[in-house]
């Protein structure tokens, strides 16, 4: 049945494997205490900077989501509330709080105390408590890296001057905590070759415009953001992300989709919610419903529209990418903006809101948005509510009927379109 | 002649209609039984007091459609469609005009935008925490100890209704016991859920453009008070049809009537969610 | 030896209880019940004069009353008044001394109290918020599965399979049962896996309250729907559910009452 | 008292006392901003009358805004949209919005398209006030805002915002003075009431809402109340979305006196007066990282907020803690875990409830207030 099919390729193992082959590289932390290893937030991170010392990031984000998909993230959210956190908390900090008490990993072996806890501050508030609270609980050093947010369409020079600073004074802060000397060429080399998975990454994305499109830009891109995190400054990341772009490059020379007859083009708003990963993709694959294009995907980084990092300069460029060039730290209409264009070039027929009760960065103001689409742009706009995190706010029936309705009232003005020409 | 049928297995309600085609379309009959634990077999039983009622075979009839939260229980349907697409089908039918559906459900309120053919342009539901308004009214009334029917009517009678802060169906009831205590009257306290659920239901139609003529359905329809109420805070009539519980049912008959029609080329037949059973 | 009355002002019932001492002993002597309706003043006279007549005692023999719950401070006659909680705090402790917790699964409101050796509340957690996992969660569900409450234990106990219901909220958590029931599960899973995430998420309000040792249950709902074994096999701990249960709180505050009484006295001796 | 009568005039919708303030100042603009770390000494420097934004209370029913910001979202978000949306804001020229919390911001952006008309700022405050390019950095913010506020208003001279800082140091000194005053003998000073003198600050041109603050201090201190068998707490967690005034009396009735509290925050939170030597601007940004009150809303790793907290406790010989927060404020419910656990090493009990702007029934609120009471009295 077509709900049951799933987009695989090979890039899905060597994904496995990459990610497999980081947590290792923590486990060898935990046990040796090498190499350094450094707490970031996905959002406008700055992993060029932890290659001038060789050290290696840990993602909080990333070992709540592989625990959500694998249906073990109640138990430690439940051991988070216990400490007092509220129903209405982030889940994505309860289920990582949750697993440092009860020492709990994704893939069960050791993950190390990190040697900085770096709060790349992008726009989540959240963030700040999060990474306040782990410094507190584990004992680390903390230190914050305030980004302004975009409140105007450019960064100004001063929010650069302002974060390059910063950067630079992490750098002192990790020479003091490794002991190590910070390696100008190293960061510069990291910086070329994150550029160069950027072009990867971005030609990857805009193989969704063709139709049908060879992967689903929001079900799929999740599998490639790992090591996109992890790897981009690396040459294993390049290497990725070269077989990734060949394979798709391949499935779309071959006219191939993701689907056998790709009914629906979607732009996707909003985190998944990971707990029912597989039940909610299959909710759209039942209407071969495909996205195309998704906000999510560039929480990281925004990289479709052109930015790379610049070996040349490449403080500033590392300012730039976390000031301007990630989802998170754009502001509310800067999204809007993003959408419209993915509806217009990539050529969508609607845009699925998700509303995540964990994330008000995300969610705060969706209903506006929604409000925007449909009666300013007459883009049909469905709306929907759960979580990432925690599965207690997953409704099934509720979440499945909306979808349903709003497919049929799709397929119905399609096939009146197609009446009319 | 041509006879089809639509079934809506609701969370509390079952519903079935019998609609023929003779020259012109009409309900040939209608049946209401509760849910209850066993969806597959309310429906055959909705289904069958209704063949029983329009003296016809289910055999003769010639395509069923499913709708509603067990729609695909229905053994015997032939294809299911949601009920919010079968509700504005419905309301278009029953309501010529309509333009906009109103709709408070057991589990949840939806607002649909209507087209010309009765066909969905937009639809909004509510939120999570304002799930159940049909639950929020029988809640108030059991709490009051009054039936389900009394509470539209008493209602209207409110002098200086009291002011509901609460969204969730649940705690409604805390709300209006400290009301009982402060020695308030159940008028007054009926008259403020009332305008606390008609003030809900319009912001959540306002997401919408909301255009005549409106049409309110569901079983809340026969509900006066909730009627005047809404009325009041949209500041216009709305169109209730005598047979606004059995608008879904009908939006489904329809449906199966349009599918024996062979001219009939929507793509809604297309893929595989319309074939009998099909999940 | 002198007669005090704790007095219940509940949503739905009115409780009254005599209490008397002899040589420090605390001792109920009479029970009263009735209906609250809306003159709580009225329901609290007619509870108190049903437990004096069980008593045998006359109404100007009662020293000093002690007023609870919903409504206690709209009784007129009343000497103090203390909430439902601290109340049951020193009720259940009463009845049963090693009671280190109390959990009242009432319709909305779920509410875990901890208390110390002594009977005072040492801190309590109720689910203010939002209503999951409230007794109106297992109502609803026994009403749309057509089992009345009082079996719903019962027939859970008899469950192969249980089913977990996702949603926390009782509102949305009815169309999960819709599905279930949908999916042609039994009603004897439904439930048990109702009894189960009821279970849990008392489980995480005891938690917050830093339960020790044994459990007493409280609350209407919750023991009619027999969900005192559901706790005791996922929380590992003793359920205890006083007999006469419904006047605990009464019980506590005519025992609070004493207290202010004895207080009094010694003051006025000291005088 | 007479600040009662301002107060209910000033909290009624479409902020009679504003528009009675532009009658008289014909010309000059108003600026409103969310009441939390807001620099109001550039608004007022600039001729224009800063207003603090506290929600609507209960007398606005959302019939707009909870569909533009869905469940889980807390109250004075949904109201200030909906009072925009419903026309009550149209007094004012402008709105700024801070670093408060991630709904907050989202709404600066969300007014900036529903009001294209209006001047809609974010002023980005930071959250490393450890790095030496920090003060520059909130200095040339300021700037950029006086910048904006200078299109609208014409030229601010560094005096005017000497004067205009010195204005304000006044009115936060006899602020902090009220409150040590409440401290020391809480029986002279009910909170109800000073909140709501405090409150109408939001309102008033800072001159006159210093007059009154003197009047009450006076008054206050001529009164001599007996000190009644009450429990001495802090509360803490209100620091934007304000609880609603019976929520405060209730607490008071149930047994408590409110020692120290995080109301209306935007007020004082200056811990001591901002320097009127050198570059203005420098002088309050300099304040904002070293100078400023902790909050839920206000990060500095430097030093811990929890540390604030148990001292506020100890500094105010407080018995307890009541955490008074916001339905669905993430800050508040943040930091509660850790304030908890330092408080419960520091032996001191402690309350959390929840309430939200809107409210109309007390009673579970009333019931755990006075069971919390009697739990710290009877034995």
């Amino acid at each position: 049945m077509n709900d049951k099919k799933e987009y695989r390729g090979s890039i899905h193992q060597q994904q496995k494997d990459l990610m497999l082959a980081w947590y290792d590289q923590l486990d060898q932390a935990a046990t040796t205490g090498n190499p350094p290893t450094v707490s970031m937030m996905i959002s406008g991170n700055c992993v060029e900077l932890l290659e001038g010392f060789e050290a290696v990031p840990i993602y909080p984000e990333v070992n709540a989501l592989q625990l959500a998909i694998r249906h073990q993230s109640l138990d430690p959210i439940l051991a988070a509330e216990e400490l007092g956190y509220a129903a209405d908390n982030c889940a994505y900090v309860k289920a990582d709080i949750g697993c440092i008490l009860k020492k709990i990993t994704p893939t069960g072996g050791k993950l190390p105390t990190p040697t900085l806890i770096l709060c790349n501050f992008v726009g989540c508030n959240t963030y700040l408590k999060w990474f306040e609270h782990l410094a507190k609980l584990q004992q680390a050093p903390l230190y914050v890296i305030d980004v302004p947010f975009m409140r105007a369409d450019e960064p100004s020079r001063s929010d650069i001057e302002y974060v390059v600073k910063q950067l630079q004074e992490t750098v002192n802060k990790l020479e003091q905590l490794t002991g190590r000397k910070f390696d100008y060429d190293r960061f510069r080399q990291a910086v070329a070759c994150s550029s160069r998975t950027e072009e990867l990454w971005s030609q990857i994305k805009h193989l969704a415009r063709r139709s049908p499109s060879p992967f689903d830009a929001y079900f799929d891109a999740i599998t490639l953001m790992g090591p996109l995190y992890v790897y981009r400054a690396r040459p294993e990341g390049v290497e990725f992300f070269e077989a990734a772009l060949a394979e798709l490059q391949a499935k779309a020379d071959a006219r191939k989709g993701v689907y056998e007859q790709e009914q629906f083009r979607l732009v996707m708003e909003g985190p998944p919610p990971y707990p029912y990963f597989r039940t909610f993709r299959d909710m759209f694959a039942k209407w071969q419903a495909c996205a195309v294009a998704s906000t999510y995907s560039t929480v990281g980084g925004l990289w479709e529209f052109g930015f790379r990092h610049d070996p040349s300069n490449p403080f500033e460029s590392v300012a730039m990418h976390m000031i301007a060039q990630n989802v998170t730290n754009r502001n509310f209409l800067q999204r809007y903006e993003q959408i419209r264009r993915y509806v217009e070039e990539w050529n969508a027929d609607g845009v699925i809101i998700h509303f995540v009760k964990s994330c008000r960065l995300f969610s705060a103001g969706q209903g506006d948005m929604r409000e925007y689409f449909t009666k300013q742009l007459g883009v049909p706009t469905l709306y929907i509510e759960s979580d990432l995190e925690d599965p207690r706010y997953f409704a099934e029936a509720q979440t499945k009927n909306r979808i349903d309705a709003f497919f049929e009232a799709l397929e119905h003005s399609k096939a009146a379109a197609s009446i009319r020409s | 002649m041509r006879i089809a049928a639509g079934v809506d297995v609701g969370s509390t309600q079952t519903k079935a209609v019998i609609m023929s085609d003779n020259g012109g379309v009409k309900i040939a009959a209608r049946a209401l039984v509760d849910t209850g634990a066993n969806v597959q077999r309310a429906a055959e039983r909705a289904f069958d007091a209704c063949c029983r009622e329009a003296g016809v075979h289910g055999g003769d009839v010639a395509f069923v459609v499913g709708t509603g939260y067990g729609r695909y229980k229905i053994a015997f349907g032939n294809a299911q469609m949601t009920e919010i697409t079968c509700h504005a089908k419905g309301a278009a039918f029953l309501c010529p005009g309509t333009r906009t559906v109103i709709d408070m459900g057991g589990q949840d309120s939806k607002a649909i935008s209507v087209g010309p053919n009765g066909e969905v342009v937009d639809f909004v539901m509510n939120d999570k925490c304002a799930a159940g308004t049909g639950r929020f009214l029988s809640n108030s009334a059991e709490v009051m100890g009054i039936s389900l029917d009394e509470v539209g009517p008493l209602s209207l009678k409110a002098q200086h209704p009291v002011k509901i802060a609460t969204v969730c169906t649940v705690f409604v009831e805390s709300d209006i016991l400290s009301y009982l205590a402060q020695g308030k009257t159940g008028e007054d306290i009926l008259g403020g859920v009332h305008n606390a659920i008609a003030k809900r239901t319009l912001s959540l139609a306002r997401r919408l453009n909301i255009e005549p003529e409106i049409t309110m359905t569901g079983g809340v329809a026969r509900n006066i008070g909730m009627v005047r109420a809404l009325e009041a805070v949209i500041g216009r009539k709305m169109l209730v049809s005598p047979d606004a519980q059995f608008i879904g049912a009908v939006g489904a008959a329809l449906f199966a009537l349009e599918k024996l029609d062979q001219s009939f080329e929507s793509g809604i037949w297309r893929g595989e969610h319309a074939v009998p059973g099909g999940h | 030896m002198p007669f005090l009355a704790g007095i219940d002002c509940g949503t739905s019932f009115t409780k009254a209880v005599v209490l008397s001492e002899d040589h420090g002993q605390p001792r109920v002597v009479g029970k009263g019940r009735t209906r609250s309706g809306v003159r709580v003043d009225e329901a609290a006279s007619a509870a108190l004069a049903q437990a004096l007549e069980h008593a045998g005692l006359d109404r100007r023999q009662v020293e000093y009353v002690a007023t609870t719950g919903f409504g206690r401070y709209s009784v007129s006659f009343r000497d103090i008044q203390v909430t439902e909680i601290t109340s049951a705090a020193r009720g259940a402790h009463f009845a049963i001394p090693q009671t280190s917790a109390i959990l009242d699964i009432g319709g909305q409101c779920t509410r875990a109290i901890g208390i110390t050796d002594t009977g005072r509340v040492k801190v309590f957690k109720s689910n203010d918020k939002c209503a999951a996992g409230s007794g109106m969660f297992i109502q609803r569900a026994a009403k749309y599965l057509e089992v009345r409450l009082e079996d719903v234990g019962e027939l859970s106990l008899r469950a192969t399979h249980p089913q977990p219901i996702s949603s926390v909220c009782a509102v949305l958590a009815e169309s999960d049962i819709i599905n279930h029931v949908s999916a042609g599960i039994t009603v004897q899973d439904i439930l048990r896996g109702i009894h189960e995430s009821l279970a849990d998420r008392a489980g995480a309000l005891l938690k917050r309250v830093e339960m020790k040792s044994e459990l007493t249950l409280i609350g209407g709902v919750a023991r009619q729907a027999g969900i005192a074994r559901a706790l005791e096999d996922r929380l590992k701990i003793k359920v205890n559910i006083p007999e006469d249960c419904d006047f605990i709180c009464a019980l506590g505050a005519a025992l609070l009452g004493l207290q202010r009484l004895t207080a009094n006295d010694q003051s006025r001796k000291r005088l | 008292m007479v600040f009662e009568r301002t107060f209910d005039n000033c909290s009624a919708l479409r902020f009679p006392s504003v528009q009675e303030w532009k009658q008289a100042h014909p010309g000059r603009k108003v600026i409103a901003y969310f009441p939390v770390y807001a620099p109001v000494e550039l608004i007022h420097a600039a001729g224009m009358l800063p207003v603090g934004l506290s929600g609507a209370g209960d007398r606005l029913d959302i019939q707009h805004a909870d569909a533009r910001f869905g469940s889980f979202i807390c109250s004075i978000v949904k109201t200030t949209l909906e009072m925009g949306l419903a026309g009550h804001l149209e007094p004012f020229d402008g709105f700024l919005f801070s670093t408060i919390c991630d709904s907050a911001r989202n709404l600066c952006f969300v007014m900036k398209r529903n009001f294209p008309q209006m001047y809609v700022d974010f002023l980005h405050l930071p959250h490393n006030p450890s790095s030496s390019a920090a003060a520059q950095f909130l200095a040339e913010e300021y700037r950029r805002i006086l910048t904006e506020l200078e299109r609208l208003g014409g030229k601010v001279s560094d005096d005017a915002l000497r004067r205009s800082i010195a204005l304000y140091n006044r009115n936060r000194a006899l602020i902090r003075e009220l409150y040590q005053l409440r401290s020391r003998s809480p029986q002279q000073v009910p909170t109800s009431e000073l909140y709501q003198l405090i409150r109408v600050g939001n309102f008033l041109p800072v001159e006159g809402h210093t007059a009154q603050l003197e009047a009450a201090l006076v008054d206050f201190q001529s009164r001599n109340g007996k000190l009644r068998d009450s429990i001495r707490i802090v509360v803490e967690g209100s620091f934007c979305e304000q609880p609603p005034l019976p929520l405060i009396r209730l607490v008071e009735d149930a047994g408590c006196y409110i020692v120290d509290d995080d109301f209306m925050i935007g007020q004082s939170w200056f811990e001591s007066d901002v320097p009127i030597e050198g570059y203005p601007l420098l002088a309050l940004a300099k304040s904002y990282l070293d100078r400023s009150v902790y909050s839920s809303v206000r990060h500095d790793f430097r030093k811990p907020r929890w540390d604030g907290l148990v001292d506020k406790v100890r500094r105010n010989r407080a018995d307890a803690v009541l955490f008074l927060i916001a339905k669905f404020c993430e800050p508040a419910y943040f930091d509660y875990v850790p304030y908890k656990q330092e408080l419960e090493r520091a032996g001191i009990p402690h309350l959390q409830l929840e309430f939200e702007e809107k409210s109309f029934t007390f009673d579970r609120l009333r019931t755990e207030i006075e069971t919390f009471v009697e739990s710290l009295v009877f034995d």
